[in-house]
């Protein structure tokens, strides 16, 4: 066995083995299941690394035939920049959440751990091949393994939440079958599944319009599955009445793995001049990220339960995405990968800060945060006070650099309208993440009167003894130790952007953008 | 709104029934699926798998080597499906253990 | 192959399709759902994927047809649509 | 289903005929190889036949010809028969899948036939498992809280 | 023209098909029904795939020693039977978990329509303040 | 003009550095305020040391310290470059910053503030981005330090956490952060006509890239982006809106840290990315002068019907801020210097009236000048100053505030345009006029409930007294310390000498 030639494949595998023995393993000794998935997502994290730097040292795309069949024939697997670096990023991402993972699940789904790690490690599995695969009928199927786990990992939660994951399969079982259908089309066109072989054969076909619907449909797919605007009805629900740490592995990782399959159909099989030129679906794509963006922002500020708030906020964080994506010209690109990655960790780190106030204040909701949280959870504040900057996008914090990739794609298109609403969107996102910082780090206002900011020494007695008396209770260090490696990241992956787009995604850009 | 909606599924099955007029005919031998060699050059997968069920894997059956050998890796992940689906009516519905059980 | 034989079918599916959509008695609907899958099962026989139709037979007659009527056995039988 | 009183004769058929449909659907999944069929429709007849006498026994004598907590276990045995055998051969120096690796000691198109054999019946397996499972968890309904 | 026709009416069947189906999935209240529309929907796009598989005077692709394979089109084409061999998997594994849902939905709210269940649970919403 | 050198060193970062390093020390020691006080200040001399000591002998010899931290951007690094204007204004700002830290100390414990550690840890990183704003050798650097700067500034606003602290908090945060997103804006478009970021004296655009239309929305763009904080006309209204924070954060806003990057980033904008040649080329420096004039009369008029101190003192503000954007507009040398000057030498003055507003407040509770009737007699050496930066501010000698307006009158002459002449003396009869009746009020108008009130703590007073002393000397001798007229002029000469 040759770990070095087999690299690709191992990881799916290593989800895929451990989350089909998890049941039988784990039957009788209930906590070796955290320990399998704990285990197994570890490994996969060095894999991912190992991955990385092997295809950084080829310097071109590794191919992996499954059953050693040439790729027209059989299956196979491409690890090229793009997908190596998702993976790195989507695999950690849900190391440092299943690291939190324990007691946030033995308060909110006591009893059920076996089953939820072991559909928590089938998600990975379908994510990772999802994302490393070059087969066009195999992403589907994978996408159907993690579609599956993602319902039922969001249908254990509060009371509405099994409505929710209805809502959602119903979404999901249209985006799948829509995805299905695309490949059907572009397949009776084509001859092949395999992506770089249809690549290869579609500029001998532009114009048609059967390779249009089907990439319509394609899109419409994965639309649905990462909630490009107007198709991301299922996400609010879904996201807020989810357990925390179900949110909190789902928010980064699904919608991002959506938007990576949506590059590679798009740049990948499809093409440039295809996707912008013969038909303007990548227009229209950045056309309804914008309205997306936008929407997303206002309904954020609109909530008043923050899961809920960063579900909408989720809306719009995609919208930049595919924003990225709809531009069409390497910065463009580069932003949407950058924001990929930014975004996860973003996401992350804020849900885990959510599934914190869930644990210790029993509810999430922003109306009744308070000055006391700050004193109570100091840490977890500091993490979301650093998360929520990033999101707004002020500098050093990592998410203003991909808007800053953005910005120049948006001017490299000459579209000042997207800039704008690039633009406008910063100050919405600022607008319902101050008010939930002014909540926490100041006092009440309701509780003053109205006359004490007359005086130097106004100090309001009754709020300063609440103060003094309410007790550190900050959540265990297993919980910490991830949200604030997420919130540190932020800062780091800020500073040394240019390092991840000088190593990696500037190999990315196809041939022609 | 429902007549919308009505409507929106007519234009959209007009449209796929419009497309459809560029899908190559049912039945025809030479359509692009069936070719020997694709216009790029690379093999024509179900010609092969036509010629070469025996040859490779000793199967009569084509659909059976192309489950198993050829396209294997999907079979897998079809069967990852299943057990998923069997896991999730797990999750969600089978009783929970004593909480005193689990705490040993 | 024998695309009269197709037509016929086709024209059953779709009847059997807007039956299946439309009866308000779950159970009627389930059972029509059934036969709709066996018809198309004889389709995709006279289409010539016999194992397609083997196993949508065995499938969509059988078991999904009984995980089915465990579903409205425990729940209720009537729908307002 | 949880009927309790049972139709001697509705039980009496069912019971003669189940192991008739096993016998079949054994035959469906050792002979896909020649003609249509293979592990997934044999499986599936497999959890026909035993959901047969669930029906039709009720839910206490059935268990005694196949246990309700084994559901899930047969289909991740089941899987991971298929993962194993793929894996074999990653571990024998192929690539993953590539049956022709497998430690047989015949020639290759032989042994991806016995290789595809042996993932027929992990398919089988797993899909029997997996409906019974389901079908018992459906029937079990959402827990109380 | 009338090779057009034959050529294409499958596809024309399909569509209608899975336009029906994709009414029920969307349009229909009752729970259950929305599940019968995505199974109508899933068994169209298999049709889809299996309708373009054919070739006339193809026959069923398992070897037959009196048919040479050497002349491709007198078998039909084997890969979209497979791909669809995995698609009713994947539809009746998601027609399980879709399943299990609906229960434990009825379980929560005692309904399964849709119009009902938004009722109880805006008046969910109404308790919880 | 000799040619500007460049040579690496590390001293750029360490300023900066060096009160990021205080935060987590002042964090740490929230309980001992005195440990906690001494960081601020130990850390306030270091920089004030590693600017004069080894960044500004260099300066004079017009070579500037260069360091590339990290790059942030393929071909744009997160870069510090000290050359001679970003030497002027770190000498400005970490000069004031040691008075206001001593201040500050003075006034929160003399007013019990509430959550000091937070106040002080803010302190730190506002004059941290400040430095890195004086020093940032590219247009991303700079927006990366003025983001800073708008945050870190953010919880001394609402410092007191009142409905109206609060509210001036919002207004502030949304003026500023529309400011930030159009700099974002403006610098990409830079970015994707020019290739290039970093600053050049004279401008950054080599062949001309821009049609008169583009140059004028970039600029209007840029403007809004710097001219927000600069308190701009249409742009200032957070000004006096944020004056509701303490005193001392008041002071830095004003004179130190905030509007002063605002006005710095206008000639950094002015001379360093557009360039005179650019600017006179497509007539943005009449955009430019029309607001700053617009602005002087008018927020001097606006402060004459103010009865708040602190208010008028904010208008006054605003009015003198455009002074030095007028001088930047009239793109003369002696403009520039001007201006530049300006920059020094209203902090100084201004920076003592709000420290003798603040000192009012904490002695005495009042913050309206119809309160203030007689408090000179009881408060002599705090009103004194207070009168002697006025008078400044009106543009009388001896006090700095004439020299800095002789140049901006020479800079106008120079430019041949007689409106912005008008403009200065105008607007010198109505500071005159706004501050003449306070010194009228608080010297010869007999008070009420004075007794047994004295004079504010030493440790307040002190500063004034300093302050007002340093703009008397300055106005004497304007290079005196640091060669303060002399940099000035450089880099005046190297702006508009370079076309």
């Amino acid at each position: 066995m040759n770990l070095t030639n087999n690299s690709p494949v191992l990881i799916p595998l290593l989800f895929l083995s451990t989350g089909i023995m998890t049941p039988v393993l784990a039957m009788k000794k209930e906590w070796l299941a955290r320990w399998i998935a704990l285990g197994a997502s570890a490994a996969s994290v060095a894999l991912s690394i190992f991955n990385l730097i092997r295809v950084i040292n080829v310097g071109k795309p590794i191919h992996y035939k499954l059953g050693n069949w040439n790729p027209s024939l059989g299956i196979e697997y491409v690890l090229d920049h793009l997908s190596a670096f998702v993976i790195l990023v989507i695999n950690a991402i849900a190391f440092l959440v299943l690291i939190y993972a324990k007691k946030s699940i033995e308060s909110e789904l006591p009893g059920k751990e076996v089953p939820y790690y072991a559909s928590v490690l089938l998600m990975l599995c379908g994510f990772n091949g999802m994302m490393i695969t070059g087969d066009l009928f195999n992403l589907y199927v994978f996408l159907e393994i993690c579609s599956l786990t993602l319902y039922g990992l969001i249908a254990v939660g509060e009371k509405k939440s099994s409505m929710a994951a209805f809502t959602y399969l119903i979404m999901g079982t249209i985006a799948g079958c829509f995805y299905l259908l695309g490949v059907g089309f572009l397949y009776i066109k084509t001859g092949s599944l395999n992506m770089a072989d249809v690549r290869a054969i579609l500029p001998f076909m532009l114009d048609q319009p059967a390779v249009v619907i089907g990439l319509c449909f394609m899109t419409l797919g994965l639309g649905i599955k990462m909630a490009l605007f107007p198709l991301h009805g299922w996400l609010p629900d879904a996201y807020t009445y989810a357990p925390s740490v179900s949110s909190a592995l789902i928010a980064p990782t699904g919608t991002k793995v959506a938007s990576y399959v949506l590059i590679r159909i798009f740049y990948f099989v499809f093409g440039i001049t295809f996707v912008s030129k013969t038909l303007p679906v990548a227009d229209i794509i950045s056309w309804l990220a914008v309205v997306g963006i936008i929407y997303g922002s206002i309904m954020a500020i609109a909530q008043k339960e923050l899961k809920r708030m960063l579900a909408y906020s989720t809306v719009a964080q995609v919208g930049y995405i595919g924003l990225g994506i709809g531009l069409a010209n390497p910065f463009g690109l580069i932003g949407a990968v950058l924001h990929i990655l930014n975004h996860a960790v973003m996401k992350a780190c804020l849900f885990l800060v959510s599934g914190n106030f869930r644990l210790k204040l029993g509810h999430s909701n922003i109306f009744k945060l308070d000055n006391t949280i700050r004193k109570k959870m100091p840490w977890t504040m500091a993490a979301f006070t650093i998360a929520a900057l990033s999101m707004v996008g002020l500098p050093p914090m990592a998410g203003f650099f991909s808007k800053w990739y953005l910005a120049l794609g948006t001017i490299e298109k000459g579209n000042w309208l997207f800039l704008a609403a690039i633009l406008v969107s910063t100050l919405l996102n600022a607008v319902y993440f101050f008010r939930i910082l002014e909540k926490v780090y100041m006092k009440p206002i309701d509780s003053q009167s109205s006359n004490t900011h007359e005086q130097g020494t106004y100090h309001d007695h009754s709020v300063k003894e609440n103060e003094e008396t309410v007790k550190r209770d900050e959540v265990s260090p297993s919980m910490l130790f991830p949200t604030l490696t997420l919130a540190a990241a932020l800062v780091v992956l800020g500073i040394l952007n240019a390092i991840i787009v000088d190593g990696v995604i500037k190999y990315i850009i196809p041939k022609g953008l | 709104m429902k007549y919308v909606n009505y409507l929106i599924l007519v234009v959209f099955a007009g449209l796929m029934i419009a497309a459809s007029d560029n899908l190559p005919n049912r039945g025809d031998a030479n359509a692009p699926a069936n070719r020997e060699i694709s216009p790029a050059g690379s093999k024509g997968a179900a010609y092969y798998y036509i010629q070469n069920s025996k040859t490779d894997s000793n199967t009569d059956n084509m659909v059976t080597v192309i489950l198993a050998d050829w396209r294997g890796y999907d079979t897998l992940g079809e069967e990852t499906v299943i057990l998923t689906a069997g896991l999730i009516c797990y999750l969600l519905l089978r009783k929970r253990r004593k909480t005193d059980d689990t705490k040993r | 192959m024998h695309w009269q034989l197709e037509i016929v079918f086709f024209i059953v599916l779709i009847t059997t399709a807007f039956i299946a959509l439309d009866v308000k008695n779950l159970l009627v609907a389930v059972v029509t759902l059934s036969v709709f899958s066996f018809i198309s099962a004889l389709l995709y026989i006279v289409m010539g994927a016999v194992d397609v139709g083997f196993t949508e037979a065995v499938v969509g007659g059988g078991v999904s047809g009984i995980l089915f009527i465990v579903l409205i056995f425990k729940t209720s039988r009537r729908s307002s649509d | 289903m949880t009927r309790k009183d049972n139709n001697p004769i509705v039980s009496l058929l069912s019971r003669i005929v189940s192991p008739f449909i096993m016998l079949f659907a054994l035959y469906v999944i050792f002979h896909g190889h020649y003609s249509p069929g293979g592990g997934f429709q044999g499986g599936t007849m497999l959890a026909a036949a035993v959901l047969l006498i669930r029906l039709a026994a009720g839910r206490e004598i059935s268990q005694l010809q196949f246990k309700k907590s084994w559901g899930t276990p047969v289909g991740s045995v089941g899987v991971f028969i298929y993962f194993f055998t793929g894996f074999l051969a990653l571990l024998m120096g192929g690539n993953y899948l590539d049956y022709s690796f497998l430690p047989l000691g015949l020639e290759a198109p032989v042994t991806r036939g016995w290789g595809i054999l042996s993932i027929e019946i992990g398919v089988g397996l797993a899909v029997m498992g997996i409906l019974v499972a389901i079908y018992d968890d459906l029937l079990e309904g959402e827990p109380n809280d | 023209m009338t090779d057009y026709i034959i050529g294409h009416y499958a596809y024309w069947f399909t569509f209608i098909l899975m336009m029906i189906g994709f009414y029920g999935m969307t349009m229909k209240k009752n729970l259950v029904k929305k599940l019968i529309g995505m199974n109508i929907f899933q068994v169209s796009i298999i049709i889809f795939y299996v309708s373009t598989a054919v070739k006339w005077g193809g026959t069923v692709p398992v070897l037959d020693l009196n048919i040479s394979i050497a002349d491709t089109s007198k078998y039909i084409n084997p890969l979209q039977h497979c791909l669809m061999l995995t698609a009713i998997v994947v539809g009746v594994a998601t027609t399980g978990v879709a399943f299990a849902l609906s229960i434990s939905i009825f379980k929560r709210y005692k309904t399964l329509d849709e119009a009902v269940l938004i009722e109880r649970m805006i008046k969910d919403n109404e308790s919880d303040k | 003009m000799t040619i500007p050198e460049t040579y690496t060193s590390i001293i750029p970062l360490l300023t900066v550095l060096v009160s990021l390093a205080a935060v987590p020390l002042i964090l740490l020691s929230s309980k001992h305020e005195n440990l906690r006080e001494f960081w601020t200040i130990i850390a306030s001399f270091i920089k004030f040391g590693l600017v004069v000591i080894f960044l500004l002998p260099n300066a004079l010899e017009n070579k500037s310290a260069v360091i590339n931290i990290v790059d942030i951007f393929p071909g744009v690094a997160l870069a510090l470059k000290a050359d001679q204007f970003g030497v002027f204004f770190a000498l400005i700002s970490s000069g004031l910053w040691i008075l206001t830290s001593f201040y500050s100390i003075g006034y929160v414990r003399g007013a019990h503030e509430h959550k000091q550690t937070r106040y002080f840890a803010s302190f730190a990183i506002c004059l941290s981005a400040t430095m890195g704003i004086a020093f940032s050798a590219n247009l991303l650097t700079f927006i990366v330090f003025y983001e800073i700067l708008t945050i870190a500034t953010y919880p001394l606003v609402i410092h007191k956490e009142t409905k109206e602290a609060i509210y001036g908090g919002r207004k502030y945060l949304v003026y500023t952060l529309t400011a930030g997103i159009l700099l974002i804006a403006a610098s990409a478009w830079i970015y994707k006509l020019t290739g290039t970021l970093d600053f050049k004296a004279g401008g950054m655009f080599g062949e001309s890239v821009l049609t008169p239309q583009r140059a004028v929305i970039l600029f209007i763009l840029f403007l809004g982006g710097v001219g927000v904080k600069a308190g701009i006309m249409p742009l200032h209204s957070w000004l006096p809106t944020a004056m509701v924070a303490p005193t001392p954060v008041s002071a830095l806003l004003h004179a130190v840290a905030v509007v002063k990057s605002g006005v710095f980033g206008v000639i950094r904008v002015v001379g360093f990315v557009f360039g005179p040649a650019i600017m006179s080329q497509f007539g943005l420096n009449n955009i430019l002068l029309a607001v700053a004039g617009f602005t002087i009369i008018v927020a001097s008029f606006i402060a004459l019907r103010q009865d708040n101190l602190k208010r008028l003192l904010a208008y006054s503000t605003v009015g003198h801020l455009s002074y030095i954007v007028l001088g930047a507009a009239l793109l003369t040398p002696a403009g520039f210097t001007g201006g530049m000057l300006h920059i020094a030498f209203h902090a100084t003055m201004k920076i003592t009236l709000f420290f003798a507003a603040g000192a009012i407040y904490v002695n005495l509770h009042r913050e309206n000048i119809s309160q203030l009737n007689g408090i000179g007699r009881i408060m002599p050496w705090t009103m004194g100053a207070f009168t002697v930066s006025a008078i400044g501010l009106a543009g009388i000698p001896p006090i700095n505030g004439f020299v800095s307006k002789w140049y901006l009158g020479m800079g106008a002459v120079q430019s041949g345009q007689i409106i912005p002449l008008a403009i200065l003396v105008l607007s010198g009869l109505l500071n005159a006029a706004y501050f003449f009746p306070i010194i009228y009020t608080v010297f010869f108008r007999k008070g009420e409930k004075l007794e047994g009130l004295g004079e504010a703590p030493a440790i307040m007073v002190v500063p004034i007294v300093v302050t007002a002393l340093l703009s008397v000397l300055l106005g004497i001798y304007p290079d005196l310390f640091f060669n303060f007229f002399k940099l000035a002029s450089s880099i005046a000469a190297s702006i508009v000498g370079v076309k």
